[in-house]
């Protein structure tokens, strides 16, 4: 019973995914020339989960992102080229360069940020959602976050508050098989992440994250439910990354052949691109069109980014009261 | 003026700032108190200590949030709620539980404006009640102000007395950076007069609260009542000194502190802190740092030894820097040659 | 399907129950005196776990307490006038006096500690079932916890800790209906604690906690699993506190009659007393001489601990490595 | 002696250690790696910056444990086993996590054995990799040192290179009192001597790395390697300074820092804390105090400005304090008049 939609909504779809895909390869090569400093992780592969939930919400609606927060920077509404001005360290960056990709927001776009510490993004969406629930405006407030953040305390008693105080969040968990270089099924105890989230008594589905249209459609139920004020919900999506856990992982853990079977077997875009053939939703010469901008929007990005300043030095010290000089 | 306890003084600001402004919502354990269970009363307790008594019959259970025992959840509700909006103030009914709430506060609250570039506000308060002196032992009396104070991006307000209560939590309901804010277990029953109406101290201005050409005595919160226990005694014996209540460690209050000294030369810290990377070690370092071309005498450090607080009566109260500690001090620093 | 017991086991277990009983109403009288400081947590009411529990652990298994640990002490063995002195806050106390209530341990008892942070037992009791695990010695590790403890991040972080590293650790969860002024009703979000641990992967049973029986036969079927090295369990025991959360609270959160009416119905001694009247297996004599000594014990450790010094100045910088004099 | 990075001198304790006292074992989040998962290799990672590798495979995975992602409970983990027998090695990935764990080490690690009348012993490591440099940004480059060491009851050291690092390690392991131990990040591939066999260093025990009498150097952890950077700049300007490597903050050894002060009357101290209640400050505050008849100029603190660490390369690196910013301070002490 997939749900109807437009063919411009999918041609969005379709490009918010692409343009995650391709920022985020585009990102892996550039890293490998050492410009770009610090921690980045990358995306690629879980672009249907990202941009599922988000086609549902605008810029009133809330997120908070991760560690891999560039997904759902982009998904939620980010400008790309101050995203990647902000992960080249740029004065011109979302963030002038203070932030970098752990810490990528726009609050004007509902973007919570990115966060470096592993579900510390569960009460903070809690806090979006109450915010949001005091206005009643049926807004939500989204929590991402993987199967290594539900065994987080923060993330577990933010789930028993948003039920106790009736918040409208959602906690999206992209289960991408590894929290860092752990398998899932090792350090989640019961192997059984909704079942938590059930026991907490929230109303939780499981679904298919490589498959947008599985995502978008249980986001459907589960933004209907919060909206309407009936409490919090999780999803669980199954999902898997295309890269390292940070650039530079050797990825030992992960069996030989794994990353390429999958990218063979487990791409959401080709499955969005599959199932639109099937059922002629829309014609591969568009999305070819859409896959051409793209790339010029990423290339452009980049070119812009490489070219923008540093921030001045002055910089270390604005943003923050100062005391004791 | 009116008379009023420094409860009440507490009190009566989150009732006058959630009447201004409807951003404004308190969260955390038993604020209200009664929720669930067979409930008599609604309200049955109004904060362990009482400080939020009243509220929910006013502002009703929307802003007045009872929440489960999840400090880093409370501080984070209250930090995520402020990123959207509103005006959270948390309450951590033992300033020893931010051992468990420092993520949310040391990571995110204190540092999202920085991160975002100044896109980010976060105007949250929490409220902490610190401090020794009931007898509640190791886990129920530590001050932790001096850990919050090493924190870039957090403000951190140590009220002395009912006035200042009043004038600096209004502040820091209106303050966009989020706020510690330090309230002396001890001193809740404490009296004094307080200005009717709206009333606000600024952050960053220290009191001087006596005034004496001998030596500067500067201290914060509970201490500062000591120090004035021991001014009399001192006055008898003709040694008159500056006491200054510094009001919030951070920000600071460099000027009148370096003003001091000038004047003196001869410093008394006085800190309820363990004496390791305290708020007393930090003045002292900033006094040899930046005042010490007036010194003439050894920077003194009164503060609590470096132990845990103990519970028998007897131990926590010799532990407790006391008038008695302040009072040898001071003739020790004044009567350096 | 009762376990039988011995009729030594059954003195010895009404013993346990009335002693710690007495010891807790004593207390109450001894702090309206004002002789006692701080803070105190009285157990009566909730006998029947600590000791249902308790009857079935040596001294070598580890137990772990809480903030309301009176009980928990006297079951494991801490000898009742050192617990007494130390809560007099005296020279003889088990802690020198440094510790006080909420801080009564007794490691040689394999008694770790009360604890005066709420949740902070769940994380101390998995690491020392860690240590019983190495040992390889069938001991286990006995977490205590209240209905408001479940909400603790560190409590649930705790319980797949175990279940992931597989220790033997047992959570026992004293649902006693209130956390502080709060109903568990509330701040369980799902009102159902049971449901979580076996989230969480766990082997849980649910009892009735004023019933020293129920309390028994469950903990004898987890204690088996754990000895077993079949991984950790939680129990989840109905139960009900007599006093106030801490001395001096006026309970406005409790209907008027309420402790009145638990008194009456949900006594734990008294339905002792029933049961092994009325299967024969104690007469009422032997539990009257109990109840004598019992009183004499308690009278003179009261007496003991009055008389008893405090503690000399210098214990202030003993007992950890002093910097910075 | 054999020349070996701080990485492998920290691995090689940790080998040695578990070799000689079966009841040491270490737990953190992918200490080994691999765990679940299609694992191809078993251990995978041996610890985010490769500390730990090579245990699993020797020691086996009752102890070398990889654990969830939950702080709180990795340092409750080790607490608790240790209260009970074991002696546990704890990694917290980042320093910064302590926010998250602060409970279990400062409310619970920290107070065992005072709490208890000295009847527990609570012999647990905690490792900590900390500091900026590489460019991790706000929440994962905080020094942190400053906050544990104003906690009663914990050790805290800080080795400088790899010979420390072992020394100091084995030291920790086998101390009875709880120890954190902070493992700057960018020091790893830092290589040395490291003295063959077993090893220890004692706590509470500075070195003097270099003598001078024109002023005093007092640093600790990194800073060290910069302050040794600005020696021979200064030393080709005749300028020749005590520089004094603190090893262990807490505890703390005041007579070395007393004697050279007294030698020298000129003091700088290097610290990459924010300057708040850091270590500098708290440093300078102790020779105000204490050593205040021996000082010819202010106390000169070296430290990073009092807000979050910045991402962008060229920010960072100005913020955190560095050789330049030692060779001032330098000369400006002993120009002082
Ligand atoms: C509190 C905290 N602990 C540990 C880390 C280090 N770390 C960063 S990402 C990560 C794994 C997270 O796994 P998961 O939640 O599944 O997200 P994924 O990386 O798979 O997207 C870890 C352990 C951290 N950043 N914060
Ligand atoms: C971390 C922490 N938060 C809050 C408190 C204050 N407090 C002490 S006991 C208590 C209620 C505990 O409820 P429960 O776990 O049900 O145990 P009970 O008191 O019912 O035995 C609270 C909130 C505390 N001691 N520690
Ligand atoms: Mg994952
Ligand atoms: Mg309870």
């Amino acid at each position: 019973m997939a749900i109807q939609q437009s063919k411009d909504q999918l041609l969005r779809a379709y490009r918010q995914m692409k343009t995650i895909r391709e920022f985020e390869e585009r990102l892996h090569k550039e890293i490998m020339t050492g410009e770009i400093a610090g921690f980045t992780h990358l995306y690629s592969g879980q672009e249907a989960v990202a941009v599922g939930v988000c086609e549902h919400l605008d810029e009133k609606d809330l997120i908070v992102s991760t560690h891999r927060g560039h997904g759902h920077c982009i998904a939620k509404g980010c400008d790309v080229k101050a995203m990647m001005a902000e992960i080249f360290g740029r004065a011109t960056g979302l963030g002038k360069g203070k932030g970098g990709s752990m810490h990528i927001a726009d609050f004007d776009k509902g973007m919570l940020g990115a966060n470096g510490i592993v579900g510390a993004g569960g009460p903070l969406a809690v806090g979006a959602a109450l915010s949001a629930k005091l206005d009643g405006e049926g807004r939500v407030a989204v929590s991402f976050g993987g199967d290594g953040s539900v065994n987080q305390g923060a993330v577990l008693e933010a789930m028993n508050m948003a039920v106790v105080i009736n918040a409208p969040a959602i906690f999206v968990i992209e289960n991408n098989g590894y929290s860092e270089h752990t398998g899932a099924d090792y350090a989640v105890g019961s192997k059984d992440i909704a079942a938590r989230s059930e026991a907490f008594g929230m109303k939780t589905i499981k679904a298919d994250g490589c498959d947008y249209f599985a995502v978008y459609d249980a986001m459907a139920e589960l933004l209907d439910h919060a909206r309407a004020g009936k409490g919090p919900c999780t999803a669980e999506f199954m999902t898997t990354r295309f890269f390292g856990h940070f650039e530079g992982d050797p990825q030992k853990y992960r069996a030989k052949d794994e990353v390429k079977r999958h990218r063979q077997e487990m791409d959401c875009l080709k499955n969005f691109r599959n199932s639109v053939a099937t059922t002629g939703a829309l014609d591969a010469a568009d999305m070819d069109v859409i896959d051409e901008e793209v790339l010029n929007l990423i290339e452009e990005a980049v070119l812009k980014a490489r070219a923008a300043p540093s921030p001045s030095p002055e910089e270390i010290t604005t943003d923050v009261y100062i005391s004791y000089q | 003026m009116t008379v009023m306890t420094y409860r009440d003084a507490l009190n009566q600001v989150m009732h006058q700032e959630m009447e201004r402004d409807s951003n404004v919502f308190v969260c955390g354990e038993d604020v209200s108190g009664g929720a669930g269970g067979t409930s008599g009363e609604r309200e049955a307790s109004g904060g362990i200590f009482g400080v939020t008594s009243g509220l929910l019959p006013k502002f009703g259970e929307d802003r007045v949030i009872d929440t489960p025992i999840s400090e880093n959840t409370i501080v984070g509700l209250a930090v995520g709620a402020s990123l959207a909006g509103k005006r959270g103030i948390a309450e951590i009914m033992f300033a020893d539980f931010l051992g468990l709430a420092l993520d949310q506060t040391m990571n995110q609250a204190a540092k999202f404006r920085y991160m975002s570039g100044g896109k980010a506000k976060c105007p949250v308060v929490i409220r902490v009640p610190y401090g020794a002196g009931m007898n509640m032992a190791a886990q129920h009396s530590q001050t932790m102000y001096q850990i919050i104070t090493s924190v870039p991006g957090l403000k951190v307000v140590m009220p002395s007395n009912p006035a200042d209560a009043k004038g600096l939590l209004t502040t820091a309901i209106r303050d966009d950076d989020p706020v510690v804010f330090f309230e002396h277990k001890a001193m809740y029953g404490r009296k004094g007069e307080v200005p009717d109406g709206e009333y606000l101290v600024p952050f960053g201005q220290a009191a001087l609260v006596n005034e004496g050409d001998d030596a500067t005595i500067i201290a914060m919160g509970r201490m500062v009542t000591f120090a004035e226990k021991s001014l009399a005694g001192l006055k008898d014996d003709g040694v008159n000194c500056d006491l200054i209540d510094l009001r919030t460690t951070s920000p600071l209050d460099e000027d009148t502190i370096l003003d001091s000294v000038e004047k003196t030369g001869r410093v008394v810290v006085v800190d309820e802190c363990p004496p390791r990377c305290s708020v007393a070690s930090d003045i002292a370092g900033f006094i040899a740092s930046h005042g010490f071309s007036s010194l003439k005498a050894p920077v003194q450090q009164v503060t609590a030894p470096h132990s845990p607080v103990p519970f028998s009566k007897d131990l926590e109260r010799a532990y407790v820097p006391g008038p008695a500690h302040i009072d040898a001090a001071v003739r020790k620093v004044v009567s350096y040659k």
